[in-house]
């Protein structure tokens, strides 16, 4: 999974199973991420503007 | 390229299967040498660890006209297709458990990374690996005769026979001792292998031509110019090997004057048998 | 009782009724949990599986509620990517029944591996070549998306879309889902092709292996379409299953006729592709290993031709013509017929690729191998089916699932504050 | 502080990043894969692993079977944890069979008896040696006292062997007749030898060097003889171009691995031999210069085989066709090196004498006797230096008496025939008659008339659990002992078994519980046990070969041809002696099947050894009998059946079998066990307790090769 794992090897198998992984990981990690912070973000907007609601 | 000076080996068995009388002593070794447990109930032969199974097979004729013959199967040790190591089994486990040692031609399998997806098992057409579905448990006091050098396995994980890779080690390990580079054709012999009194199994090094195995087998590393996946086919027109149609390119090979008998090592469609059986053990010709 | 928590605009039933059937499906559910109890304790020896069938009646299961599954991947990728805008009024129902399939399904599997702590080894020890990595991998990454699909839904809840943060996430969410549709199609295309794969790599079992391109066999490519055409079947019949539970109209017919024609081109060029590789196989991959196209099918006590034509024929030429047909389509029994053979013939073709790959004796001198599962498996089989009749009736309670369901139902009634 | 939502929010977002990124869950992970190896929690965890240590090797010798093969025992941090054949060994050269090497089970078999035990009531209760060998002592004593010394009996595997010699000088002092031994074939060949070439011979065969073994249903690769060395001259039977010929009605291993199976009808060996005996006559085909030495109404014999046992009369009888019996005849009469064997089976059930001396008759026609390949006439081996017994009035009256039976069979049946004891104490050491004899219920009937039965066992076997009193004994990886080779092996060798392991429970060597019997008796036997223990016997009275026993381990006491054509008395078969048939009047005949994987005499087979028994002899808890399908119409495969013998019925499950005659049934021997080890015991049937004795007229052996057997669908 890594390359630490000892079963890790440099070749194409493993660039192409793992940089697809890692590849829709990370799309999934960064767009929740983004819609975390921007709705945490609307969030503090929201209630800045509704302060005194 | 490969730079060590470690030298390749190839490790497999000739079984005469005229000598095998089913005695039943190289399945015992086994499960001896091996910490193999056992249970209440073994009669279940689909839920019952043995590591080598003899088999019984028939001619199929009626009486007076039968025969019998006994068929020993340990972990064939596939090279898969083609002869690189991807063996049926070695190929499919997800989780890297079972491996294809690329210096011995042993398949081995790591009970502690193995988590009991079974998917070798499905994997292997030899009924080779087995799963342990119940506590291995000994009568009080009987752990005492397990070996150290053959973990035993815990529950839910698969099992199978290594070629005796202890063997292997150890034999590695004395030689490193005195200094020696290789080790003897007789300091590395499986369990099952010395253990049969009538001699059936001969086990050696396929990559050694002096080795009493080669010499029986003959192996042809060209590819079968009938069948690109399937090399080191035997020369010996009286060795075949099981389902070696399938490329799984096993290297236990068996022995046999009697044509039923090595016609049962594989399937053969109608008619099929008597074209292929003329041709087998000639492949070298075909290279010149 | 608990009317603050139910959508607004529509009716449910009574609290006590509808606890009532909880907890006869909650009972199935227990009967299911004492079976994993007994499996997780005292081990796979609780089953009736063996040496000879290592894959059985779960791993059918897991096959199958993903294939029937893959209507939450088809229908976001027509919806998301596609612009099929029509299909947002059952997206989420489909998203629902996603989420149901594939978290049975990683539980089918917790249960079925022999060691369940070690489980990650999967990913840990990831061994690129094996199919079953790949279905590891893509299979949690995928329930990970649909999880993310069905996010927005949950937070559309009345009471917790009161909560600010939650009614951004939901809005933002839903700005971006075309993204993480996207990434589900591509796993989810992964992963029921690697499931295809499991049993098309298999070189040593004759009947599974089959050949195919680059690393992939056939049965990769039969798989992922086979999930496609199938699984919106699987929607609708279970949209259909809550229509009648519930009483109402939830989806409108123009929904439902045009997931029913996707399904049904999908299906009929499956079929196609299904026979031409049942041919191949049976005239040129088969012969080559020695066999006969009959060994797979004869001299046993159950599987027979009669199997291989329930499956292409029956399950699947049939329901692909029903519902390319436009007016047998459009006819609602004609179209039920053939949802529910649809849903059986691909249930049908994992059983063979996973039940009938085991029986079949491979060595000369081997025999077939029939099994018949323990209780404890069948409980836990039918587990995850109770489990989504739960899963399905508290979202249908409690979340706005059927976008259509105001209009369909309660057209001239004004909206009604439920207090 | 007050925690408002949004700094609520913030810690919990900033917790879940904190610990995702931090080693915690890497840590957890791994550590939870070592739980899953090593913890306690799991059931699945062995209490402790195996401990490692130096690797050591000791050589012993193998006393499970007859066979004495030479074992090497790889010893581990002083834990024996792997028994094979020892390589060079003169018997087995490497090879051992699988009983051997499941020796280890043996050690720690849960019917193991870990204490001297008394029998109260039903039950064993334990109790200490002293008691045990001064209760033992007492009441012999009392036997002693009463003037019948000869109603102590003594029932053992065999004849041979020191401990088999210390219970015979026990018997011998105390002035009783009565020792008795289990069948074997050891026995059996040196009846025939007796029969046919005179008083204290024995015979044996060179089967490593025969190139025609035509063999009347012995076992030769079932574990018949000294199994494993018969496994290696079959072995070699391919590259010496030699041939096998089984005379059997099933498909056995021996008969599979055959160049020929002549299947005739179970009980008809003999005159199958004779019929083949008339052709070599007919044909000129004998050796005349062998026939020159056979005496005692040679010209009868001719006259009686050739007018009874004409071939084409006998092939009715057998079922083996004229033509075939003339063949097989000729090959065997015109082979180079041709030997007839006897002895079904292991050599070890019921065998008649007609049957045996009907075959070693064509060895003696063909005149292959010590030659080369041939059958060896000798002298029965004597290594064994015993001091003379010093016996007192009382033992000479005693042991002048006649024995109460012949043999084991009839000395039962006096047992139960008379309302006195005729037998007021029994020593019984490794045998089961309870279990091995024919008509089990007749010897456990026999057994409790008998008023003080002693066992000298290492297992709570059947016929230990009808003792009153059992001494536990050494198993063989715990005790010395000499082993004399036997079962027909062409050389004489003996093998010195030496504990590899400290005794695991309370146990003596046999050899010790009979001479501390021997001591506690009066002065006049107990002079006769001057020995310190049994060591020191063994070392007195092995003298003639201590040294090689002690160090290389074992003793060739001959490996040559013996010389010389010794006579032949053929006036056993010159009265056409009548020949046996099976008991009761049912349509098939049931037959005992030896099988290599398990055993039917003193011991059990192991777990190890059942595992390995295949589902078409043993299903769960039921007994598989094979069945031609023309046998029985309607009877399938896998069918549970009752069979039914004039002793009894039990349920089977069928196995149609094509490699077995039509009109047979053939049942494992060595099932259907009922003393304590679940992984052995009461699984499926005995077939002894099926099969009844049937007395040989005029020889006294039991000779039920079988009994006659109905069986339908249960």
């Amino acid at each position: 999974m890594f390359p630490f794992c000892f079963e890790w090897a440099w070749d194409m198998a493993h660039a192409i199973f793992f940089g697809g992984l890692w590849y829709a990981v990370g799309i999934l990690g960064a767009g929740m991420t983004y819609v975390v912070i921007k709705s945490a973000y609307d969030t503090m907007n929201d209630s800045g503007d509704s302060h005194h609601h | 390229m490969k730079q060590e000076n470690k030298k390749e080996h190839k490790f497999g068995m000739v079984i005469d299967l005229d000598k095998c009388t089913g005695c039943g002593s190289c399945m015992v070794s086994c499960m001896a040498e091996n910490n193999v447990p056992f249970k209440e109930d073994e009669s279940n032969k689909k839920d019952s660890i043995t590591w080598m199974r003899v088999y019984k097979l028939t001619n199929g004729k009626d009486f007076p006209e039968t025969e019998v013959v006994y068929m020993p199967r340990p972990c064939q040790h596939c090279s898969g297709k083609g002869g690189h190591g991807h063996s049926p089994c070695v190929s499919v486990c997800p989780a890297t458990a079972t491996d294809y040692g690329k210096d011995t031609g042993i398949v081995s399998q790591i009970y502690t990374r193995c988590f009991g997806c079974r998917y070798c098992m499905g994997a292997c057409p030899y009924h080779a690996r087995y799963f342990n579905w119940w506590d291995p448990k000994w009568p009080e006091g009987m752990e005492n005769y397990l070996s150290p050098n053959v973990s035993p396995r815990m529950r839910g994980v698969v099992e199978k026979c290594s070629f005796c890779y202890h063997r292997y080690q150890l034999a590695r390990e004395k030689a490193y001792l005195e200094e020696r580079e290789e080790i003897e054709e007789m300091e590395y012999q499986t369990a099952c292998t010395t253990a049969c009194p009538a001699g059936a199994i001969v086990f050696g090094d396929l990559n050694n031509p002096e080795h009493e195995v080669t010499k029986i087998v003959k192996p042809d590393d060209h590819p079968d110019p009938r069948n690109p996946d399937v090399v080191g086919k035997s020369r010996n027109p009286k060795v075949f090997r099981l389902l070696e149609r399938l490329g799984t390119n096993t290297k236990v090979y068996y022995l046999s004057e009697r044509e039923w008998v090595r016609k049962a090592g594989d399937n053969y469609t109608e008619g099929e048998w008597e074209t292929i059986k003329n041709h087998h053990g000639k492949t070298q010709i075909s290279h010149g | 009782m608990d009317s603050a928590l139910i959508p607004e605009g529509v009716k449910r039933t009574s609290f006590p009724k509808f606890f009532l059937g909880m907890a006869v499906v909650g009972a199935v559910v227990l009967w299911g949990l004492i079976a994993v109890v007994l499996i997780w304790w005292k081990g796979l020896n609780q089953t009736n599986m063996n040496d000879y069938y290592g894959f059985a009646l779960w791993i059918w299961a897991d096959l199958a509620v993903i294939a029937v599954g893959g209507g939450a991947f088809f229908t976001g990728l027509l919806k998301y990517i596609f612009k099929v805008d029509e299909l947002k009024n059952i997206i989420n129902f489909a998203v629902i029944i996603g989420v149901i399939c594939y978290s049975s399904a990683l539980f089918i599997l917790a249960i079925d591996v022999g060691q369940p702590l070690r489980s990650w080894f999967i990913f840990w020890h990831a061994n690129v070549h094996s199919m079953l990595t790949e279905v590891a991998f893509c299979l949690s990454c995928y329930f990970a998306v649909l999880v993310i699909e069905f996010i927005p839904n949950v937070l559309e809840n009345r009471q917790l879309n009161k909560v600010s943060f939650f009614h951004h996430l939901a809005h933002n969410m839903h700005g971006v889902m075309a993204v993480f549709a996207a990434t589900g199609a591509f796993l989810s295309f992964f992963h029921q092709g690697s499931l295809g794969g499991v049993a098309g790599v298999m070189y040593g079992r004759p009947f599974a292996f089959r050949e195919g391109l680059l690393i992939w066999p056939w049965t990769f490519f039969l798989f992922t379409w086979s999930a496609a055409a199938f699984g919106p079947c699987f929607t609708l019949l279970v949209t259909k299953i809550t229509e009648a539970v519930t009483g109402k109209k939830l989806v409108s017919d123009k929904t439902v006729h045009l997931l029913a024609k996707i399904s049904g081109w999908m299906i009929t060029t499956y079929i196609i592709a299904k026979i031409i590789d049942t041919i191949y196989w049976a005239t040129v991959t088969v012969p080559a290993s020695g066999f006969t196209f009959s060994h797979f099918f004869s001299n046993n006590a159950f599987y027979g031709y009669w199997i291989l034509f329930a499956e292409i024929v029956l399950c699947g030429v049939v329901p692909g013509l029903l519902l390319i047909y436009k007016p047998t389509r459009e006819n609602s029994n004609l179209r039920l017929l053939a949802i529910i053979l649809g849903v059986i013939g691909v249930c049908l073709n994992r059983w063979v690729m996973v039940l009938q790959v085991m029986a079949v004796p491979v060595m000369s001198f081997d025999t077939w191998a029939l099994y018949i599962p323990s209780w404890q498996e069948v409980a836990t089989t039918i587990l995850p089916v109770a489990y989504g009749i739960m899963f399905i009736a508290l979202a249908y309670r409690y979340l706005p699932v059927f976008p259509q369901e105001k209009e369909l139902n309660y057209p001239a009634q004004p909206v009604v504050e439920g207090e | 502080m007050k925690v408002d939502r949004r700094s609520f929010l913030g810690l919990g977002i900033g917790a879940v990043a904190g610990i995702a990124v931090s080693p915690v869950g890497i840590k957890l992970t791994d550590d939870s894969s070592i739980l899953t190896q090593t913890t306690k929690l799991w059931p699945w965890a062995l209490d402790h692993p195996p401990l490692d240590g130096a690797i050591v090797y000791e050589n012993s010798v193998c006393s499970l079977c007859p066979g004495g093969c030479g074992i090497s025992v790889r010893k581990i941090d002083d834990r024996p944890v792997k028994i094979e054949g020892l390589a060079d060994y003169p018997i087995n050269d490497g090879g051992a069979c699988l009983h051997g090497m499941s020796g280890l089970q043996y050690l720690y078999d849960p019917a193991r008896i870990k204490k001297p035990m008394i029998k109260k009531g039903d039950s064993f209760e334990e109790i200490s040696w002293e008691d045990a060998i001064s209760l033992v002592a007492g009441k012999l004593s009392d036997v002693r006292k009463s003037g019948s010394p000869e109603k102590l009996a003594c029932i053992t595997d065999k004849e041979h062997g020191s401990v088999s010699g210390l219970l015979q000088h026990l018997l011998k002092a105390f002035g009783s007749p009565n020792f008795y031994t289990m069948p074997n074939l050891e026995s059996y060949l040196e009846t025939v030898a007796q029969q046919i070439h005179g008083n204290g011979k024995t015979l044996s065969f060179d089967l490593e060097n025969s190139d025609f073994v035509l063999s009347f249903g012995a076992g030769i690769i079932e574990g018949w003889g000294s199994p494993v060395a018969c496994f290696k001259a079959n072995a070699t039977r391919k590259q010496r171009h030699a041939k096998l010929y089984q005379v059997e009605a099933r498909l056995s291993n021996t008969a599979a691995n055959a160049n020929k199976w002549i299947p005739a009808v179970p009980g008809t060996e003999a005159d199958l031999a004779l019929a083949m005996c008339a052709v070599i006559l007919n044909e000129n085909l004998f050796n005349s210069a062998a026939t020159a030495n056979m005496y005692a109404g040679f010209s009868k014999f001719v006259s009686v085989v050739q007018t009874e046992y004409a071939p084409a009369k006998i092939a009715k009888i057998t079922g083996i066709k004229e033509d075939d019996i003339i063949q097989i005849a000729r090959e065997f009469a015109t082979a180079k090196m041709p030997v007839a064997v006897f002895g079904k089976g292991k050599g070890d059930g019921a065998q008649s004498l007609k049957e045996m001396a009907a075959v070693h008759a064509l060895n003696c026609l063909v005149g292959n006797v010590n030659k080369k390949g041939g059958v060896f006439v000798q002298d029965k081996a004597q290594y064994l230096e015993f001091p003379a017994v010093k016996m007192d009035g009382i033992a000479s009256k005693g042991a002048a008496k006649a024995r109460t039976g012949q043999y084991i069979g009839q000395m039962l049946d006096a047992v139960n025939a008379s309302a006195e004891p005729v037998v007021e104490a029994l020593i019984v050491y490794n045998a089961n008659p309870c279990y091995s004899l024919h008509d089990t219920r007749r010897v456990k009937q026999a057994m409790s008339k008998i008023p003080f039965v002693v066992s000298i066992s290492s297992f709570l076997d059947e016929t230990a659990m009808e003792a009153d009193i059992i001494l536990p004994c050494h198993t063989f990886l715990e005790r010395f002992e000499d082993v004399p080779s036997s079962g027909g092996f062409s050389k004489t060798v003996v093998g010195l078994t030496k504990p590899v392991v400290n005794p695991i429970f309370d146990t003596k060597n046999a050899g010790d519980c009979i001479i501390e019997i021997g001591k506690a008796l009066d002065q006049a036997v107990a002079a006769n046990f001057e020995w310190e223990n049994y060591e020191d016997c063994l070392q007195a009275v092995t003298s003639s070969i201590w040294d090689s026993l002690s160090e290389e381990g074992y003793a060739v006491v001959s490996d040559t041809i013996p010389s010389g054509s010794p006579g032949v008395d053929v006036s056993f078969l010159a009265q056409n002696p009548a020949t046996v048939q099976a008991q009761g009047d049912f349509n098939l005949t049931l037959i005992p099947v030896d099988n290599i994987r398990l055993l039917s005499g003193a011991i059990a087979a192991s777990a190890f050894a059942i595992k390995t028994v295949s589902d078409t002899v043993l299903t769960k808890k039921e007994t598989v009998v094979e069945i031609n399908p023309l046998t029985v119409k309607g009877l399938k495969d896998k069918d549970l059946a009752t069979l039914t013998t004039p002793m009894g019925s039990a349920n089977v499950r069928v196995h149609l079998n094509e490699g077995i005659r039509p009109g047979v049934i053939g049942m494992v021997e060595g099932l259907g066990h009922t003393f304590d080890n679940k992984y052995v015991s009461n699984k499926g049937v005995n077939v002894n307790d099926l099969i009844g004795q049937v007395l040989e007229p005029g020889t006294g052996l039991d000779a039920a090769f079988g009994i006659k057997a109905k069986i339908s669908r249960a």
